[in-house]
């Protein structure tokens, strides 16, 4: 079991999802944060002075899926999330020791 | 002579349409992605203080200073020259205000066709330029005593000046500075519902200073004008509501769209038309510039928030509604149905000439200003979001 | 004859009770969980919208037609035909315009009870009846001529016909629609405090309009509902604000719910009593709605946003409070203290027939638009929230 | 008698000005940490309320009771003892409404000298001692008859006792409570830029109610102050702008604060200026006030959300700027440049007179009442944050 | 050391929390988010249409405990976050290889 | 590769966020959270009443780095978050399997 974690761009969220759901999968977690990192590269000139660039507005998507479908969800991610610019995001993958649901006192080992 | 209740009314109705700025700056910012939420609420305020300054230094006296030619007024009261305390009905200063604030409202409009990617300097240079040569000219063509006053063009509360001017600006200035990078494929979903709709009650509430502040009196007309502008937002809201139900769910950006639309297209038409006729056009803005807005998305435009659709297209629809519903009882003008079907031609040509012209000197002004100084901002800075780039603050999450 | 003065200040009270809406919206908005925060802003202005057509077809006949056995008035003004831009004092139209903004105020006030789980095409259905059948046959009775206004009782700006109304139509609806699922158990704490602070400063706002404005003149009895409209407010605050302290803490929503509780008692009074009337008035409207919601809550009612213990109770404090505190030199009618006693006996009757009536009609008509179309979403629709359900949106986090 | 016009007027003025409350609460609000967000709106809704039961028991007749030795004036009107629906040119009981609100708003102006850091409960007893002891008697002095009336010193629509007498009072308020835990080296940005902005948006409206109004006429003279009023906004707007980008980013709380610098400043001068003067003083005031607050900064004094550089600074430079700018076609009183230069000898005395007063009556009271029962909450619950610690209430992220 | 990452109902956080509380567990990091897992179930139809389920709002925990107490956490959760509808949540369990304090320069190998 | 994810008070993220980009850590995601942790110790009285202490805005920040890393990035955290008091945060370090772009196809096993 890993969680994919995955920080996009805001915009290009609607069609990560809708790809993900046509592939099945659906168990996700889903929080607007602020990030940075290659924009750095990216520069604001601002009077003559160059400026930090600051903390942009990303989408992170946790996923917890089995080890098999990893490849699988980075795949749909790449190809719905990508534009080619600094600022597409990055894909993080996160070992989980075990999952279960509130609903049930059953484990839940075979994954989301 | 001065009367104290028309101008107590006045002096009310100014603020109330002050109000709209924000409003529409509120609008616009729920709408927009949430990188650029500040940047188009003080886009709006920014529009309203540059016409604040440019109406008492020339502004004014360009849309209503003597009459040259049924094209523009003189300088003559530049700087407010000889405009007093005294006044016919209400103080001549009041007149001023009055009509400041249209002015200013106005240029926050056309704000929507460059959302998300205007460079803020530039925008102070264009704003400058399109009040002075779009706004003011049309406010003296139909209020000034230029000639679609002189033509007989029936304009109640600037459905041509205010709106279709607007609106034909805002596509004219999203064709020069170009789609937002995605465009098409991207999401950009509002950012704050709640802030828009805030935005629209608050352009409700302002709206009845806008037409029934229009008569210039505390009268019967501003009455009249004061119940049909709410009949048709409300029948503009309810018609969009349920167009956009058949096709899919009623939202809520939906149904303040269509008041808009509705109070658009009331808007010439406030004092010349009765409760019923209302109705009629309320609705039927409601799903004109539904229709308008599909159109649009459709083609791929990025007027961003539709200013053309609703107010450009609203207040077509309006201008020629005028023609349609105007009855002499009313406003001492009949329309198509009231027997006077002439009427329906002067507010074609009326609106002809307003959307070619406001289309077309717009484009001429944005085309030099971006190649003097450049309209938009960098690649880089419209990724990071305008609120950052331009004003370097930020909405947390 | 039409004096401007006058009219000039009914105009702008209208544009300020139409204010109140969203302003309700905003603070029910605010209230809620944040997946059903857009569903009642938007509920909110759907109200409106609903309420100002009907009411220029049908409703401001129904409420100020020709008196009909006292109950109901006919259908002569239907469509607004034979009202006209002349009047006594204003125009015809403006007080068509200003009734039409209470009617549609509460209606919107009545969703507190079916707040987070309507289904929109039953709440317009709802809407629909519930304002011809409830709303104004009681604008008739005490404003049209009707049995209350011959039978002596005073209501100056509607204690009865918009809070008392509202407030058990609301509590009848939340009996028929259900609790919300998890009600009780589940934790429901407001999801944005200053948005519902926001909308009860535009409730304040407004009721200035609403209750000065009722005085349909600019002079002296309006500047009285003035004041003691706010002093009522104020007292209010500060009453639910320190019996909050006592059993907890001080919370703003507390603070601004005894405003709300102020303003609704001195609604019926504002044209009938003193300033240091309305500070006890205040402050007792505050206590005892306090108490109303304290009860409310054990009782285990899901009136979800308490119009019930705010309108409805605080409507009846007001109601007997005019009874007890009018003064014959203020509004020409001596209450209790000022030595009539049978008013406040003509307020009781007037506020049991009133309750009896709202709640009775609601119940009936909710269980009938229940039985033929269902008022409640589906157990799906609600736990995913109503503004994805219903409108296909919603609030980003 | 009673004028309709002019009643009407003052009835939305009023109401206009009783906005402007809530809207500092959003400025303040949107303008500090997420945690002390509710709790500075609430401390805006508390300070009006408080202050609208304390003007009809005492304030109003402290403030315009019969003078006594031109400090004060006497009891007479406590409880509003003889004052009534009749009047001249506006009812008795409106001109006390009307003084109420703006000794409302100006205690909640006060709060940014405490923000994040106040208890409630000494803020309620301060808030009393502060609008008896500092308010009411500056009132007096400027419009109730008092010394500096006599003395001939102009202040408009309350410059002194509104501007100056709340900037200075935060400042001294904020020297006896002390800094925030971590002022300077944390960050403290604010939590909700476009909050900020609406409440902004909302004071912008309502000081044309504050300003014209003050007029106590619907006349030319209010269109006068109406048009310099949103004048002098949008120049002390469009200056700040400037500076700020100057030296940086050119951000919209700036402007907004510009925005609220020029509207600080021609509040006194208002009735006695014209618009080309209303340019040079709202410019002035922005740039003036910048430089105030960068000052407050780099002496590192916590008074936290500029009421003294924008309302205290920009207030005296309004005060001189009258008597430099004064115009006797206007105001009927000259200044400087119409060459009476005596005038702004007479405004640097009564505003000396009035920074010192309210200076050191503030910093006296909040001595005694820090000693008496603390003016501070403790560590940890500054660290936790007023919302939770004093109200129990929290904004969710 | 664990990470126990619960997604619950908004509904039901004040009753986990006081629960946990109640047994000693306080430190927790909590974030608003949205999700979306089981309700795939739940379809809402829309003029006759079935409309893809949105993301709802959900609550989400981050508690780092011990690895003896992961259980027990897990238990409140469970009991005191469940009202057996579709939606209760999920709870997963990451590994954590340290922890600190950022008021101290010591290191806090005994959790929380 | 690790992720770090310190949680620190809003207050103190701009000078640690400075102090990071000083010394060349760029990638992070920043998360807006309601927290709980030492300041049970802070206890609110209320009338007399001892209040429990409810939920406090703070900062989560999450960063990938190599495992090099580590050690630095959560000195520059501790050195520049600190005030010393209760509630300046915890930092929590978890394993991370992989890490990759969305902007291309290539693995990113350098990290960030
Ligand atoms: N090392 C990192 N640790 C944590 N989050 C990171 C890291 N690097 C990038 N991110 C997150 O990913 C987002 C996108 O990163 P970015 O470098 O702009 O994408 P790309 O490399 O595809 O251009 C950032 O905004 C940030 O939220
Ligand atoms: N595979 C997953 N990965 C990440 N988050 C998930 C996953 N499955 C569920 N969730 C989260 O848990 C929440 C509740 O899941 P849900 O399936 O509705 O609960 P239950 O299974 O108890 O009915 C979802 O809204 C989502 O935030
Ligand atoms: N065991 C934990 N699990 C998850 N988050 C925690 C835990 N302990 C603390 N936190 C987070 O760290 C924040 C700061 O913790 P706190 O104990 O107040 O800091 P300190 O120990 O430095 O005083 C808390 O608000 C919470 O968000």
């Amino acid at each position: 079991m890993k969680m994919v974690c995955a920080v996009i761009r805001p915009e290009m969220f609607d069609s990560v999802k809708t790809a993900l759901e046509a592939d099945g999968v659906y168990g996700m977690t889903v929080t607007e944060v602020m990030g940075r990192g290659a924009q750095r590269g990216i520069s604001l000139k601002f009077r003559g002075k160059v400026m930090p660039v600051e903390l942009i507005p990303k989408v992170k998507i946790e996923m917890v899926v089995s080890d098999a479908d990893v490849e699988k969800v980075i795949g749909i991610i790449r190809a719905n999330g990508r534009t080619g610019k600094p600022g597409d995001g990055r894909i993080f993958v996160l070992p989980v020791e075990s999952i279960c649901r509130v609903r049930t006192d059953l484990e839940d080992p075979a994954g989301p | 002579m001065i009367d104290t209740g028309t101008t107590a009314f006045i002096l009310i109705c100014t603020a109330m349409v002050m109000l709209m700025t924000p409003g529409v700056g509120l609008f616009y910012g729920g709408l927009v992605r949430r990188k650029n939420l500040i940047s188009m609420i003080a886009l709006s305020f920014i529009a309203f203080a540059l016409v604040s300054i440019q109406w008492v230094v020339c502004g004014y006296s360009l849309s209503f200073g003597p009459d040259i030619l049924g094209l523009v007024g003189g300088l003559e009261y530049a700087f407010l020259q000889g405009i007093g305390m005294d006044g016919d009905g209400i103080p001549d200063l009041l007149f001023v205000a009055f009509q400041m604030v249209f002015a200013g409202l106005t240029l926050a409009i056309v704000t929507s066709g460059v959302a998300e990617r205007i460079k803020i300097s530039s925008f102070l240079v264009f704003g400058l330029l399109w009040t002075t040569l779009v706004y003011d000219p049309l406010a003296h063509w139909a209020w000034g005593g230029g000639w679609a006053a002189q033509f007989g063009a029936l304009d109640f509360a600037g459905g041509t000046v205010v709106h279709i001017s607007s609106g034909f600006s805002a596509l004219a200035l999203a064709l020069v500075i170009g789609k937002r990078l995605g465009f098409g494929g991207h999401g950009m979903e509002p950012n704050n519902i709640p802030l828009a709709l805030l935005g629209g009650a608050l352009l409700w509430f302002g709206w009845f200073g806008f037409n029934a502040g229009s008569a210039l009196a505390a009268d019967g007309l501003a009455a009249n004008a004061f119940i049909v502008t709410n009949i048709a937002a409300a029948a503009g809201a309810l018609a969009w509501l349920c167009t956009a139900w058949i096709r899919g769910r009623p939202g809520s950006i939906g149904m303040i769209s269509g008041a808009i639309a509705g109070l658009v297209a009331i808007t010439p038409a406030a004092g010349f038309v009765g409760p019923m006729a209302a109705v009629v056009i309320g609705a039927g803005a409601g799903l004109f510039c539904y229709g308008a807005l599909v159109f649009r998305v459709q083609r791929g435009l990025d007027e961003s928030l539709d200013a053309w659709a609703i107010h450009g297209m609203g207040g077509i629809f309006g201008a020629l509604a005028t023609g349609v519903f105007a009855v002499a009882a009313i406003g001492g003008v009949s329309g198509l149905i009231d027997g006077n079907p002439a009427q329906l031609l002067i507010q074609l040509v009326d609106v002809g000439v307003v959307v070619a012209y406001s289309f077309g000197v717009t484009y001429v002004i944005a085309r030099v200003v971006d190649a003097v100084m450049g309209l938009r901002v960098t690649e880089e800075e419209e990724y990071v979001g305008l609120d950052i780039a331009q004003h370097g603050e930020s909405v947390r999450v």
